[in-house]
């Protein structure tokens, strides 16, 4: 019975926007547009925003590679639409439609970068990673890096070219802009001329503006990013010299100081510190010791081993009474003198133990500084750090690197010679956006009304832009070709995946285009090959800087470059230092009083979310939880409970406003948070831009107005009242306390040292295995044995119950996550949402308690107080805030990322009534979302509450139409270019399905099939060690999560889960979870004051 | 209340008081019963059946929407994943084990005063049923995929978790519906032929005659029926426990602290009973009023059920005791912090306390005659039942679940205009239902209140 | 015994004997039975208590059967649960068993099963029984019978009865204290 | 009053409701008039239970009968068979000329799709073969420049085989592993324009997942579509196999025998399909996150 279907001719769509371009081989020829919108039709059709095609489109999405799938609903009898099958007309080279390709790449950060593997998908990059053959970082990224990947496909990105916000034609707009400014600026060797960048470790770009220079000598560059460390910088410079600075290599410190210096988080100082201070943290071993002093709970102060909370502008007082400490007190004898009441607020017993902690170590200790704080106390801190011998060449704590770059004067210089005439034309390269963020001494807003004309080339079509006279769209780091140095100078390529989406141009591309015709980088040939990637002229420009870089062959050098995602040697020199510093003239300045209530001071820091305001349309970054404060969406005037007693404010999201020193003012929510200094405001900036795109808009409040000098992040003097008014904040955790109950577990070193080094017998357990209910659990008698997942199936016919359910003999999967190194990042919910498919669902839902991401990073404050009596805390305030009654020095922070842990028996499984969440042979909770009716039963019955149900199509809808349903818009989101940035291999799940974690099933799938494939008519089935990672994995910086088959004994996760620190949460409801959790071990010193409460967290409760 | 003198002197009476007063005969019976069907309805009954349908309107179209845009039309959130729906479902499923139970157990205990009650609490168990139903059929997420819930055969080639208690439920609770209608229509036989052979000819004859089934009351007939009506009272005895049993599996199965209680079937039956009977009262007495049926609906009938409810109740309350008796004693802090977050110091405190006063307080009043006797504090006291009924299911869902293991996802939850749409919606439905009822069919099962007057016994003899 | 009316053939197909109080009625049955009749009925509005022996019937037979169709129900559901989770397609949830260890989980709705399909036996096999519904039946043509529903307590005798006899049936009626006699006929 | 005579009425025979054409309506709905006595219902309506009840029955039967036989994956997807835009002739290339399946879905071994080919894939035999062939004109149009009607577009083919989107099937897996092409395909050798041949539903891949043995086969014979088990030698089978596995061939046949096949004789599905399973491990997944992620 064969029937004929006869399809009508296919219609081409030809004319339509297509976004599915690729630096290949052949990419641009027609073969490879056309198979880009062929192979991809339906890819196509969301690109081309097409409605009809929208309707007909499954809620299931799966993006397949080589296969067209238009699919209706399939009812019975009607056939199906017709689908196609679009192959290339050529073969694309090393392209496999289905598998993913991996590139190197890195993206560039302010003072290094980081470097990546990215994985494509026929051209598409999904999911960018950290790249573990990189000599100094080996892996790991953090938040901003793993959402990067979600800017490139961001709808709301620059996408024209625009003359005075006229958009123009890509072509109209260079032959506009040939005339109307590269030709004058050429004519007149860019005299009245400024080039204002971003900061950035690139040799190309630095090559290329030292040759313009020579070009255009009248030009003038500046640089500007709101949260350089301007005074870092200024310090390194008078205490190294020029063109070096001080990189501190973590893992060679035993004693670590920060001042108020955030360096595991939004501080970032060194490389890969995470990975480096998470090195020297097992117990057992000799383990570094941290003390941090600040003015709010920062990721690192919330992993320190004595944590200090100062105000912001104190920290100097503290430095020194530490130098004082430490026999430097002649040279701070000018500070000294105005120490006023320090020496009684600041606690003398403190600062003396740290001083003996740090001299004790000599040569092993270190002291870093954070970025805002002042010239002052870098100074200080290299004076100390050279007192306790930090810097010992190689292999001291602190290397001196030099890198040999000019400092390049700032914002307020610029504006100073805007203002006086001297530039009339600028050219803006900076990632940031000066217009809303500059600070006020430029007077930004002024001085550029006084430009003839302002070239603005950004990835975001921002503020600046708009004002622009001529807004080029920029690329992003995954569509233009670049290189970037490393803090230590590690040279990396910046490769693209895919051509501009937009049509955008990179920094290098502009630079070039200001060069004059026949441009100075043109003459050197970029060798034999790949002649169509020359179309980024920045591909050239970085060949030619590369050359110059390498010696030996250097065609072998740049293969082995990009396939390495480094140049081999390319370090930067070391810098020897004077033997001792000269003694530096402290600029006699008066010193902040302790703040008050009459005088707070606010302190400006980056944001977790949007980091100075650039991510302020990301949407993936706007939602994960901040690590601290759990808000999303918006920032907030974190202030501790004492001050918000003072300031009247009884709940989180009163307004407040805050007038500063000259009178500025501006209005934000309070939020309340322990283990601030008291009468210290903490507000992240970057909120509150006008120009934000469509994510961004009207989410937070701007406090950039409070920035009154470049670098003054710490503002003091600061009047503060309520305001009367309300706004609806929308933290994801509305609960401090542990309760008592041992969830995350801590202890000491000496523990570790008492229970496990030297314990006898089971007294290893007394470490943290039988904390809380673990110690009195009663035996469990089962009528019946369960399934033994590591007993070897009999026969391939018998099963370890008798019945037909057999295990899979080589892959048991397992996880252990370190809570000893977890600093509470969120990079791993970051990465799992790139992973995975995870929608954003927007602020409105996370009020509702909605939020998506499959790992929530669930953090707990803890106090010996709170420890004395658990009814303490457990007071009730309404709309269901429980606030612990307390808030004072010894408060402690815990973070513990929690997804689903697998367990073996789990309470969700059998609850379910559709079968629909099963136990799969290789030990894997799976979720088969096509199965599931949503009945959230599953969801109740889960103790680890790790599973997420979709309330609405979070996939099909924009966030604020869900509750229009089929009413909203059919294609809701004009934001279908976000679609392509999904993993193919990952379903999309549609409204009332339940999703948690699958511990990235699709790699272990893929995995073992290709294992199997390898195999072919052997038995060797089982996948190499170590060989296949979960997306959480990847992407911790401080690799705290491990990963694999609980079945090959060769697995360091067979080791980790013998480790005597190991425990299961909640082990007491007899779940068997797979993933386990490694205590944290802090390591007090004993002779600090409060060292006894220090590692007592999880203590005392059950 | 002309025979309230007579009642007076009735109660005064010797050992057993008549179960229909004034001497009535079966004349009397079938003229007011019938009448109630036959005659014009009172301004009341309009009063309640209109806005009844408008309320049903407002379900459906609360229901619509639900379906069309999503469950996150309701309230829910990530650590309370369930809530009015399953509290509206447990409330009216409770609600819905007074009729049969009266029925059947009433029944097989041989306690004649049911038979004025009967018929009305059994159409109320079927429209609670109803109401309830709506709940799991539309909490889920994809509703278009319920069927998956139906073993049935299919080219996947997969099948049911019969482990899972929700799947119990969707077998308990359509059984109980089926069983419940059974019972509910075979007992309506003979008062359908009553009523068939009472209408003139037409549409309505045709129709009561249909279901009539050509009823013959033919003893040859009737020795059958009993013995079919004595069985569906024997299996329905069990069944009403099962049921609510099985419900309170949903939650005593769970791992939840303050879920996990060996406690809840009892319990939840308790409960239900409890529940079903204040719902009973609160039905019956106006109706009583509206149609003059004190005759048949005696003070005796109410005393008794006052007393059912006061016996119920301080189980009920006795398991509340009991629950944190166990938490305490039992040692387990997770049970122990979930009874303190529910009694004292968690975001719901006042629910609790609420279902605390209406449930174990409120009917501690029947202990006295006089509130026994006085219909507006039993209304009252009924009214609280019904009310603390409610929170009770509220307390055991939402305040569970927003305090459970780890507090790291500790959550608020608040319902929205849909769920509060959906809940009168569904109150409508079971007062528009029953005031359709009330027009067409029966409320009091006229043969059987025949069966217990004294006349009826073949050995009577009036003189005596 | 037929009568030719206009058109229509007529056949008479008993008496239909009313009756004021259920005592009396019980009185009457009593004597039919000690009469001889056989084919005869006690129609009333309620079943009087004790009629059954009065008639001389004995227990109904329907919990017989209703026994069968439960254990149908519980037969059922095991089979369709073990099979499914055992036999088809056996899944792992919570490290339950699956296989007879997995049991326990099956009574609830084995016992709601069972009451199911109890229930429909009940209605479906006492329809049959009690040859229901008919909804044309010759009683329906009497004018005396429909007080069966109301207040009347009815004996019919039908002219099947090897006793009946045109006259002497209706004289006996009478003789037991039938308020009224009538003449049941049915067309053909 | 005794032995009144009822009153008689010309009214409908026994089967009258029906053979004088009332509708029921009209029945149900007719006056009061003089029909205050006697039989409401005709006689006819005894029966019409028994008649609704039968009806209902047959309906049912009919609907699941209709149901189980058309709205399936069976009936509404097997025999697809789309035109395709070339009129590509599998009997013709990979029946009569013998090409193997890999020449053009060159990737399957490696990836999870089985490729369609590129144009160039033709091409290269095209380029001399029948190049003026009518039904190449598509491709003409896509791959020969110096065609007049020479677009450059790829070719569009249809496809035929589709599983859901939530079903991540893999090729690479199952050919690597024993299982063949037309196990899943049918005899594509033998067809002259394809059409899907097997439902591919879910239950269809539980059946062979539970029972590999029902389709494995040696390695090299995996393309060679027309490959029976009872035409393979039996010995060099066996030889091949303890070669492979560095067993014996007498426990090999050992082995069989327990498992109940006779050694002597033709081979059988069942019997080669068991020995590989064996021999090779293979344990197909049953785990709903096998296919489903």
């Amino acid at each position: 019975m064969k029937r004929k279907w006869h399809h009508p001719e296919a219609e081409l769509e030809s004319g339509k926007r297509v976004y599915w371009r690729s630096y290949d081989e052949l990419q641009d020829t027609p073969e490879f547009r056309e198979w880009l919108e062929r192979e991809f039709p339906r890819g196509a059709a969301e690109v081309s925003g097409s409605e009809a095609d929208e309707n007909t489109r499954r809620s299931f999405l799966k993006y397949m590679g080589a296969s067209a799938s238009l699919a209706g609903l399939g009812l019975a009898g009607c056939r199906r639409p017709d689908q196609f099958i679009i192959p290339f007309n050529k073969h694309v080279e090393e392209q496999i439609p289905g598998r993913p390709l991996y590139y190197s790449s890195a993206r560039p950060v302010a003072e290094g970068c980081i470097p990546l593997v990215v994985t494509t998908y026929e051209g598409r990059p999904t999911k960018v990673e950290g790249n573990r053959l990189h000599p100094e970082w080996k892996g790991g990224s953090d938040v901003f890096t793993q959402a990067s990947i979600l800017d490139l496909y961001d709808p709301d990105r620059s996408a024209a070219f625009r003359k005075e916000g006229e958009v123009l034609g890509a072509d109209r707009f260079l032959e506009e802009f040939e005339k109307g400014f590269l030709e004058p600026f050429r004519a007149a060797k860019g005299a009245k001329s400024a080039l204002l960048v971003g900061a950035s470790t690139s040799p190309t770009r630095d090559r290329l503006i030292s040759e313009l220079f020579k070009v255009s000598p009248g030009l003038q560059v500046f640089e500007y990013e709101p949260l350089l460390s301007l005074a870092r910088r200024q310090a390194d410079a008078r205490l190294w010299g020029d063109g070096v600075s001080a990189v501190p290599v973590i893992d060679k410190a035993d004693r670590i100081l920060a001042l108020d210096a955030d360096f595991l988080g939004l501080d970032p100082q060194g490389e890969s510190s995470n990975a480096r201070w998470a090195a020297r943290r097992s117990p057992g071993k000799a383990m570094a010791r941290l003390y941090v002093v600040e003015p709010a709970f920062t990721l690192t102060g919330g992993v320190a081993d004595h944590r200090m909370r100062l105000a912001s502008s104190q920290v100097i007082k503290f430095a020194v009474l530490l130098a004082e400490q430490l026999g430097l007190a002649s040279q701070v004898a000018p500070l000294a003198a105005k120490l006023g009441l320090a020496r009684e607020l600041i606690d003398a017993g403190w600062v003396k133990e740290c001083a003996a902690d740090l001299q004790s170590k000599k040569g092993r200790s270190l002291v870093l500084v954070g970025s805002r704080q002042p010239v002052e106390v870098h100074q200080i801190a290299g004076l100390i750090n050279q007192a306790l011998g930090a810097i010992q060449g190689a292999s001291g704590p602190l290397q001196l690197v030099r890198h040999g770059r000019k400092p390049l004067p700032g914002i307020e210089s610029l504006a100073a010679a805007i203002r006086s005439g001297a530039v009339e034309n600028l050219v803006v390269t900076t990632p940031s956006d000066p217009l809303y963020d500059a600070p006020a001494s430029a007077k930004w807003g002024e001085s550029v009304a006084k430009l003839k004309s302002l070239v603005h080339l950004g990835v975001r079509h921002n503020a600046t832009g708009r004002r622009a006279t001529w807004h080029i769209p920029g690329a992003h780091y995954l569509e233009s070709w670049g290189d970037v140095r490393s803090a230590t100078g590690v040279l990396s390529i910046v490769q693209p995946m895919i051509q501009p989406l937009f049509g955008g141009w990179s920094e290098l591309h502009l630079l070039l285009k200001l060069f004059p015709v026949p441009a100075a980088s043109a003459t050197a040939a970029a060798g034999g090959g790949a002649p169509a990637i020359a179309e980024d002229p920045g591909y050239t420009a970085v060949r030619d800087t590369f050359a110059t870089l390498v010696k030996g062959d250097k065609e072998l050098a740049w293969g082995l470059a990009l396939r390495d995602g480094f140049s081999k040697g390319s370090k930067n020199p070391l810098a020897v230092p004077a033997a001792a510093p000269a003694a530096l003239g402290f600029e006699a300045s008066a010193l902040a009083d302790f703040p008050g209530p009459d005088a707070i001071e606010v302190v400006l820091t980056p944001s977790s979310h949007v980091w100075d305001g650039r991510f302020i349309n990301n949407s993936w970054l706007q939602e994960v939880p901040d690590p601290i404060s759990k808000l999303t969406w918006d920032n907030a005037a974190l202030m501790s409970l004492a001050t918000a007693d003072a300031l009247g404010v009884t709940h989180d999201g009163q307004l407040i406003s805050i007038k500063g020193a000259d009178g500025v003012s501006v209005e934000v929510p309070a939020f309340r948070l322990p283990g601030q200094a008291d009468f210290t405001i903490q507000v992240e900036l970057g909120y509150g831009q006008e120009a934000a795109g469509r994510v961004g808009e009207g989410t937070g409040f701007n406090v950039y107005p409070l920035l009154r000098k470049e670098g003054a992040l710490i503002c003091t003097g600061a009047k503060v009242e309520r305001t009367g008014g309300k706004y609806a904040l929308a933290p994801t955790a509305i609960h401090w306390s542990m309760e008592g109950r041992a969830i995350v577990r801590e202890n000491t070193a000496a523990a570790y040292e008492e229970f496990v080094v030297k314990g006898h017998g089971e007294d290893w357990k007394n470490f943290s295995y039988n904390q809380g209910m673990d110690g009195h659990i009663p035996p469990n008698i089962p009528l019946y044995e369960g399934p033994d997942y590591f007993r070897p199936n009999k026969d391939q016919q018998g099963a370890p119950l008798g019945g037909r359910f057999t295990v899979d003999e080589n892959h048991q999967w397992g996880m252990t996550i370190d809570l000893n190194t977890c600093i509470g990042c969120n990079a791993c919910t970051i990465a799992c949402q790139a992973e995975n498919n995870i929608p954003v669902v927007g602020k409105e839902q996370v009020i509702n308690g909605r939020e998506m991401h499959w790992i929530r990073m669930d953090r707990y404050f803890s106090s010996p107080r709170e420890k004395a009596g658990m009814t303490a805390q457990r007071v009730y305030v309404p709309e269901g805030r429980g606030r612990p009654a307390h808030d004072d020095d010894t408060v402690e922070m815990l973070t513990q990322p929690v997804a689903c842990v697998h367990c073996e028996y789990a309470p969700c499984e059998t609850v379910c009534p559709v079968n629909a969440t099963v136990h799969s042979d290789d030990g894997l909770n799976s979720m088969a979302y096509n199965r599931c009716i949503g009945t959230r039963y599953c969801a109740n019955n889960c103790p680890y509450k790790a599973r997420r149900f979709n309330y609405f199509d979070y996939n099909k809808r924009r966030t604020s139409d869900f509750y229009l349903g089929p009413l909203a818009p059919a294609e809701g989101l004009g934001m279908t270019s976000l679609k392509l940035q999904k993993n193919p291999n990952v379903t999309v799940r549609m409204r009332g399905v339940i999703e948690k974690c699958t511990y990235c099933v699709q790699r272990l799938q893929s995995a073992k099939i290709d294992a199997k494939a390898k195999a072919r008519d052997s038995r060797d089935v089982m996948v190499p060690t170590g060989s296949v990672t979960t997306a959480c994995q990847d992407a911790c910086p401080s690799r705290a999560i491990s990963f694999g088959n609980l079945r090959d004994a060769k697995d360091p996760i067979v080791k980790l889960k013998e480790d005597p620190r190991n425990y299961d949460l909640l082990k007491y409801i007899g779940t068997r979870p797979r993933t386990s959790y490694l205590a944290r071990v802090r390591n007090p010193n004993p002779k600090m004051p409060g060292a006894e409460h220090v590692g007592t967290g999880s203590f005392g409760g059950h | 209340m002309s025979t309230q003198p007579q009642v007076e002197q009735d109660l005064r009476g010797v050992a057993r008081e008549p179960l229909v007063l004034s001497g009535r005969d079966y004349k009397w019976i079938t003229n007011r019963i019938c009448g109630v069907v036959e005659n014009k309805q009172p301004l009341i009954w309009w009063l309640v059946a209109v806005p009844g349908a408008l309320l049903s309107l407002v379900l459906l179209f609360t229901l619509v929407y639900l379906v069309s845009t999503g469950v996150g039309v309701w309230g829910l959130n990530q650590p309370i994943a369930w809530g009015w729906d399953i509290t509206n479902f447990v409330f009216w499923i409770g609600i819905g084990h007074a009729g049969t139970l009266i029925s059947a157990i009433l029944f097989l205990t041989r306690q004649k005063w049911r038979t004025s009650v009967n018929r009305a609490a059994e159409a109320m168990t079927l429209f609670a049923v109803v109401c309830a139903g709506i709940y799991p059929g539309f909490h889920v997420g994809r509703f278009w995929m319920v069927w998956f819930l139906a073993p049935v055969p299919n080219a996947n080639a997969i099948w049911q978790n019969f482990k899972s208690p929700l799947l119990w439920d969707v077998f308990a609770v359509s059984t109980y519906f089926t069983v419940s209608v059974i019972f509910w229509y075979i007992g309506l036989i003979p008062d359908l032929a009553t009523l068939r052979d009472r209408c003139k000819p037409g549409l309505k004859k045709a129709l009561y005659g249909i279901f009539a089934l050509g009823w013959r009351g033919g003893n040859r007939q009737w020795r059958h029926y009993e013995m079919g009506y004595l069985l569906l009272a024997a299996l329905s005895t069990p069944l009403v426990l099962s049921v609510h049993s099985v419900v309170s599996f949903d939650f005593a199965t769970s791992v939840v602290p303050g879920w996990h209680t060996t406690i809840f079937p009892p319990y939840f039956v308790a409960g239900a009973i409890f529940g079903g009977f204040a719902m009973v009262l609160t039905l019956m007495i106006p109706c009583r009023a509206i149609y003059g049926l004190h005759d048949m609906l005696t003070p005796k009938h109410i005393d008794n059920m006052t007393k059912i409810i006061v016996l119920t109740g301080t189980i009920v309350g006795y398991a509340y005791l009991m629950e944190l008796f166990i938490a305490f004693y039992g040692g387990n802090p997770f049970e122990v912090d979930a009874f303190h977050m529910r009694t004292v110091s968690g975001p719901y405190v006042w629910s609790y306390w609420a279902m605390m006063f209406c449930n174990v307080i409120a009917p501690q009043a029947f202990w006295i005659p006089w509130c026994r006797k006085n219909l507006v504090v039993v209304m009252c006291v009924c009214m609280c039942v019904n009310t603390g009924m409610w929170y009770e299911r509220f307390v055991i869902i939402a305040t569970t679940l927003a305090r459970d293991f780890l507090p790291g996802q500790w959550g608020y939850y608040e319902p929205t205009w849909v769920e509060i749409a959906m809940f009168v919606g569904s109150h409508g439905l079971f007062l528009f239902l029953f005031a359709m009822f009330i027009r067409f069919l029966p409320m009091i099962a006229i043969s059987e209140v025949k069966g217990v007057l004294p006349q009826s016994d073949p050995h009577y003899h009036p003189a005596h | 015994m037929s009568v030719i009316t206009e058109d229509k053939v007529k056949r008479t197909w008993g008496y239909v004997a009313e009756f004021d109080t259920a005592a009396s009625v019980y009185e009457a049955a009593k004597a039919m039975r000690e009469g001889g009749y056989r084919r005869w009925d006690v129609h009333s509005p309620f079943p009087i208590h004790g009629m059954d022996g009065a008639m001389g019937l004995g227990p109904s037979f329907l919990s017989r059967i209703v026994f069968c169709g439960g254990l149908a129900g519980s037969l059922t559901a095991l089979l369709l649960q073990f099979g499914t989770q055992v036999g088809l397609y056996p899944t792992i949830v919570q490290g339950k068993p699956d296989n007879l260890f997995t049991i326990p989980a099956f009574f609830p709705v084995t016992f709601e099963l069972t009451i199911l399909f109890s229930a429909f036996t009940i209605l479906f096999s006492l329809l049959v029984i009690i040859r229901l519904p008919r909804l044309h039946h010759p009683l329906f043509e009497s004018k005396l019978f429909t007080g069966f529903s109301d207040d009347k307590f009815i004996i019919s005798v039908e002219a099947r009865d090897p006793k009946f006899a045109r006259e002497g049936t209706r004289e006996f009626l009478q003789s037991i204290g039938a308020k009224q006699v009538e003449l049941v006929e049915e067309e053909l | 009053m005794i032995g009144e005579a009822p009153k008689v009425h010309p009214r409908p025979g026994p089967h009258g409701g029906n053979k004088h054409g009332k509708t029921l309506v009209k029945f149900f709905t007719r006056g009061t008039g003089d029909w205050d006595m006697g039989n409401f219902f005709p006689r006819w309506t005894n029966l019409l239970p028994l008649k609704i009840l039968f009806a209902i029955f047959l309906v049912a039967t009919g609907l699941a009968a209709a149901v189980a036989t058309y709205w399936t994956k069976g009936y509404s997807v097997v025999g697809y068979q789309p035109d395709q835009p070339i009129p590509f002739d599998h009997s013709l290339h990979a029946g009569q000329l013998g090409m193997d399946c890999r020449y053009c879905h060159s990737h399957v071994e490696r990836s999870s799709h089985a490729n369609v080919p590129n144009a160039q894939t033709c091409w290269n035999c095209h380029s001399q073969i029948r190049t003026n062939s009518e039904k190449l004109v598509p491709l003409r149009a896509a791959m020969d420049e110096s065609y007049a009607g020479y677009t450059g577009k790829p070719i569009e083919w249809v496809r035929i085989h589709k599983l859901g989107d939530y079903a991540y099937f893999n090729h690479s897996v199952h050919v690597n592993r024993g299982v063949s092409c037309v196990s899943c395909h049918g005899k594509i050798n033998e067809m002259k324009v394809v059409w899907q041949d097997k439902s591919q539903t879910m239950g269809w891949c539980l059946d062979c997942h539970r029972n590999p043995a029902t389709a494995l086969r040696p390695l090299d014979q995996i393309t060679n579509l027309n490959w029976r088990a009872e035409e393979s030698d039996r010995e060099s089978f066996y030889a091949a196999l303890a070669h492979q596995t560095g067993t014996k061939v007498a426990d090999l046949e050992k082995r069989a025998q327990e498992r109940g096949f006779e050694t002597k004789g033709p081979l059988t599905q069942k019997e080669i399909g068991s020995q590989l399973k064996e021999a090779w491990g293979v344990h197909p997944p049953e785990s709903c996150s096998a296919c489903h992620r």
